[in-house]
């Protein structure tokens, strides 16, 4: 259903946020460091090699893998490939226009692939069919579906679910020729990393942003945390600064909040696969 | 090559005039003036209206009546192989005939200077797509109460293996000899979309034809099922 | 010499065209079922291994045939490459726009392809050099120079009578090279599809419609007929509809036109290579 | 590498300052303001005048003239290779100097605030494509009736086996040592398109000059005759 | 793989906490506004500001303040293998999070409906150009004479062999264990910009800020000392 | 520092500047037939394996050379690759604007890339590895950082300048192998050729012009000069025309000032390299 609303009804909503903000409230009575409800649901595409649905709130995004046999990159002759790519689609908000990635959507994807290369979470060494020349391409694609603010977190845990339930079809080489086998390998799992998201609004820090919170915030800054309690990758965005104390803080609350994200994904995909 | 039909019964195991299962669920996406998403077969659809809104850019604005725009895009991971993002030349004849389909349905004249915008994502293709994705775009309009004649449901037909059936997979439509998708306004009796891929003689034409036919009026009462349950049983529950 | 209207005699001609179509007739003279002039010329791009100049009309297209050698694809090893491209030239109305092909000129190509590849015209089988390595890619381009209605039929007979007169340079493979010979094979033809377009005006179904006609039509089919009189490709367009009885008349009226077309290219193509 | 000449006679047949066969039709296109046809050599090059009408951007209109813009463009069947349809690099530097060749014959100040574009469409190459496609858009210019101060005509010199000739062609571009198109306005004996590539000195640049002066003059005459044939002689015929 | 520290020395010689050369001139392209040139270790680096202007689209207009726009691009010969000269996605992402460290320290609001363009062109490349391109920025900048609230300097620190070092090379970033740009506003002790790549426990990435905000703190004394040179020794031989 | 003027202005300079002419004089105290102040600076770009930065008054540009290995044109089996192009960037005036090359960039490197093509300055014969399968590819890429006019001469300049002190990385195949050796090749010269561009402004010829003068000229000729003195290339541009006894002219004085301009390139070339 439609949602029209007046600047007007919007500064009202403004001013109360920034209130509620200051007695440690949020408009939809979140505390400062609580997520919205996240549901995850693998395997929905049959068709890709490994796929999640994930609502973060209203933030809907869906994440498929593909898996191809490609060249290894010159300077990386023993590493398989990994591509991430986001799409805002024009269907998730009236603001959306078909078209190329702009600027947002590219830092999207390449903020969560960072996240996802830097924690060294896929084993990109066992992705090797022969050195030097066939290894494994991953193409990470995930289609944004509703956007309601944090898409860097949705994204996120679409993309480690998706990977986390990718089987990859074995390819061999037989006699110089490449064979597709019948078997299935799963994805060579380092590490869980988890993407935490912080939005500064008028000197209070919050997780999990909406995108009403989004439309206020001054800074942006997301922290991609690995099992062994690691800042793997950083990403801090919008035209606002932090002070030293803030980031320190920020540190510390993305590692505490990654604990608990990490085991509801955890829970979700490995209780799923139990299930099969 | 295997065949596809053997004592009467076709490779997934339905029968000539069965549809595969359908199954329609209304305003799933929140952002959306009007949204619904089908499976269709393996088919996954989801689709968003938006509008009547302001038209960008400006000269594309008529005085007497609103722009329909549609746009059929599949995700990449939607396919065996993966796709390119960008769209194709195969979505972009989707995306005119889709929106040729449901324009005869719609009182764009209530609705003047304004742009109306259909959004198909396909995220999950199998045979019969653009079929389903019509379907799915006409609950989503009567979702987005847009002002509609008739509603517009879809299903193809074609001939496999020398035998006329209804609602062509995947397989069937690689494998096979003709598909036939329709498209139908079914109390204004009127067809909207038509398109044939493969060979027919004029006898084989009609049935085929009245094949789909009659896969579009099961398609519409699976319509009316969802818009039915969304609107009134649930009216409770609303807010 | 420039040809400019105003609105209102626009709207005149239109209401005439209407009368008239109640009475069987149309604004240039011609029958409901009745074809503008057919005029083909081949072989006139010595470049181009076919080529032909087709008016319909005022309508007046131009197609090209060049050969190239290519690798199948990997699910059609057996087979060789069909592609076809139409542009509508800026130079052929004052509403054409240089640039990539717009949705109309994409539907153009997409449909007259399709009565091609359907139709079986030619025996791709045929067009292998060797097996899952090197087959011949036909490459079939067409540009519109002059439109006035009617471009779907056009266009099809153009690329029907420029493959009809190709001739492919013989490629052989020999010690694993590919040696282009001085011999040249015949396009090898199963049948001749014939496009035929029908517009749905007020109710009344006319063939061949000009651009005036255009102007006004609710509804065009266009259906390809092979010649077995069988219905290979058929494309509904426009915002119009057609009911259950109107798309019967169609039917017998494309497989009825569709002889006298294909003899009169017959005609031509076969007229003229005897000449040569 | 065979040589080009033998005997005082080049690789086609042709004298050192003989043309090929030029010819020029006018008005070949309907819907067109203004279009001519022409056969120089193998080359066959259709070209289309549409103006003077209005300017789409309107940043481009000019308050004291009017906007010329060309197109050079070939047709992907024109060459030996298919040429892809986007511009190439190479279409896009013909286009400029076609329209500055072009640009000192025509009266745009009778123009204001409006466009002239020119299509230059070549649907078979052969060597001094751009010399003829100007020599056609001239022609086409003045079916549109396009006010112009001087006709433009043009042809290529250049030099092959150390021998300076007239109207190179495509053999004769390849594998020869110079070629140098120009655009003339005869009456006004202004140059208005001069290019080379390849080597000459200082006394064979000017002897190339001359010659390529001398075959712009004769095709001047075919232009002439042109006109003239479909203005004057057919007066009774025309609409 | 060779050690990148031995002895407490980094393969290039520094020290754990020593800068690259930094070198910066102001004024160095006629044209621009404003402009400067940095080496920074190999990077060489020039930009330009134009501004403020009227804005181009219109629609990007802004009524309370300017529109800040930034183009961070490599030159094709800048890096090993030649880059293509369209904008690659990281340029993209980069030239976001230059416009995004510079903003904080602008008075946008001084410029109202104007525009103010940064473009950082890469002449050649080492490890480090976004935070070299943001320190010559701020001097271009401030050499077209927009209002600043602060300077914005700029300066990465990482981790190499397990130890925290700053200024990380081009070496220590490929081989290294983490990279983490940095841009502060020295007077207002804000961080604008923050990225890290690679791993840190949370006492090694406040180790590792902390050593790449000395380095800021460096960097903003040759920016002081480079417009003062600038602005004040010279301004006898200024025009 | 910001340069704004009033069209006032502009026209009040332009009446002097013809004035001026008329007495073979120019705004900046040039006579008609002097350049510019010439800089030139070879080596600043270690990454490329040649470069240079050129400044041609106030206009200023950078070339470098980067090499490549590639496949040789079927059709040109035992020659080296030559690529050129030229980018106005946005930071070279107020009114370059970001985005892909436009038709004067276009025509600029064409230019440019025709003159080292046709006057052979390269020895392309000698950039082959292994014939018909290896060959070195030369990619000259010119970013123009600060246009006040000429950019043809300048950009000439600093291309001829960059390849002059490019260094080629040597390759070899040994085994079927390539390998990158340890050495370096001198570029494969044949002759310097020499750019020289003139501008015709009120029926007066001056060479070398600015912006300023740019703005009023009514046809510019560029002629590439070889050191037998042979012209090898030219480019007539704009909207003006010439007379046959102005082309004669130009001819004369072009091959008379590529003379000193050639010694000065030389000059700073092969000086610089012996300081090495």
């Amino acid at each position: 259903m439609s949602r029209r609303s007046s600047i007007v009804i919007e500064h009202l909503r403004q001013e109360q946020m920034e209130a509620l903000l200051k007695v440690g409230k949020r408009l939809d009575g979140r505390g400062l460091t609580d997520y919205r409800e996240l549901k995850i649901e693998t395997g929905l595409i049959k068709k890709a090699e490994g796929s999640a649905l994930v609502s973060l709130g209203n933030t809907q995004v869906i994440a498929g893998v593909k898996i191809e046999v490609d060249k290894p990159f010159p300077d990386m002759p023993d590493k398989g490939l990994l591509i991430c790519n986001a799409e805002v689609l024009p269907l998730a908000s009236a603001y959306a226009e078909p078209g190329p990635p702009d600027e947002a959507a590219i830092e999207l994807a390449r903020v969560v692939d960072r996240g996802i290369r830097e924690s060294e979470m896929i084993d990109l060494s066992k992705l090797v069919i022969k050195e030097n020349e066939k290894v494994y391409a991953v193409f990470i694609d995930v289609s944004i579906l509703n956007t309601d603010g944090n898409l860097f977190d949705a994204t996120s845990y679409a993309v480690v679910s998706a990977l986390l339930t990718t089987k990859i079809p074995k390819y061999e080489i037989i006699n110089n020729e490449l064979i597709k086998t019948n078997e299935f390998i799963n994805m060579p799992i380092n590490t869980i990393p988890i993407s935490v998201t912080m939005a500064k609004i008028n000197n209070s820090i919050v997780v999990d942003p909406t995108n009403e919170e989004e439309m206020c915030m001054d800074a942006r800054v997301t922290m991609t945390v690995d099992e062994a309690n690691r800042v793997c990758a950083v990403q801090k965005g919008e035209r606002g600064t932090l002070s030293i104390e803030q980031i320190k803080e920020i540190i510390n609350l993305a590692i505490y909040k990654s604990v608990d994200i990490r085991e509801k994904i955890k829970g979700v995909v490995y209780g799923k696969e139990k299930e099969q | 090559m295997g065949k596809l039909i053997q004592n009467g019964i076709r490779i997934d195991g339905r029968k000539f005039d069965e549809l595969r299962p359908v199954k329609i669920e209304v305003g799933v996406l929140k952002n959306a003036d009007g949204s619904a998403y089908i499976e269709f077969g393996n088919n996954k659809i989801v689709v968003a209206v938006y509008g009547p809104k302001e038209v960008h850019p400006k000269h594309m604005e008529m005085p007497d009546k609103a722009t329909l725009r549609c746009r059929y895009h599949m995700s990449p991971f939607s396919v065996e192989e993966r796709k390119n993002p960008a769209p194709s030349r195969r979505e972009i004849e989707i995306s005119k005939v889709t929106r040729e389909a449901l324009e005869p349905a719609l009182i764009l004249e209530d609705y003047p200077r304004t742009a109306i915008d259909i959004y198909v994502e396909v995220l999950q293709s199998d045979g019969g797509s653009r079929c389903a994705g019509i379907t799915a775009a006409a609950v989503a309009l009567a979702d987005a109460g847009i002002g509609m004649r008739d509603m517009v449901c879809a299903c193809a037909a074609g001939k496999v293996d020398d035998t006329i059936v209804l609602d062509i997979s995947d397989v069937e439509d690689k494998e096979g000899q003709a598909d036939m998708p329709v498209a139908y306004l079914p109390n204004l009796k009127q067809i909207s979309l038509m398109q044939l891929d493969g060979k027919l003689t004029a006898e084989e034409y009609e049935e085929c034809l009245n094949f789909a036919l009659k896969g579009c009026l099961q398609v519409y009462e699976i319509q009316k099922e969802t818009l039915q349950k969304r609107y009134f049983s649930e009216v409770s529950k609303s807010e």
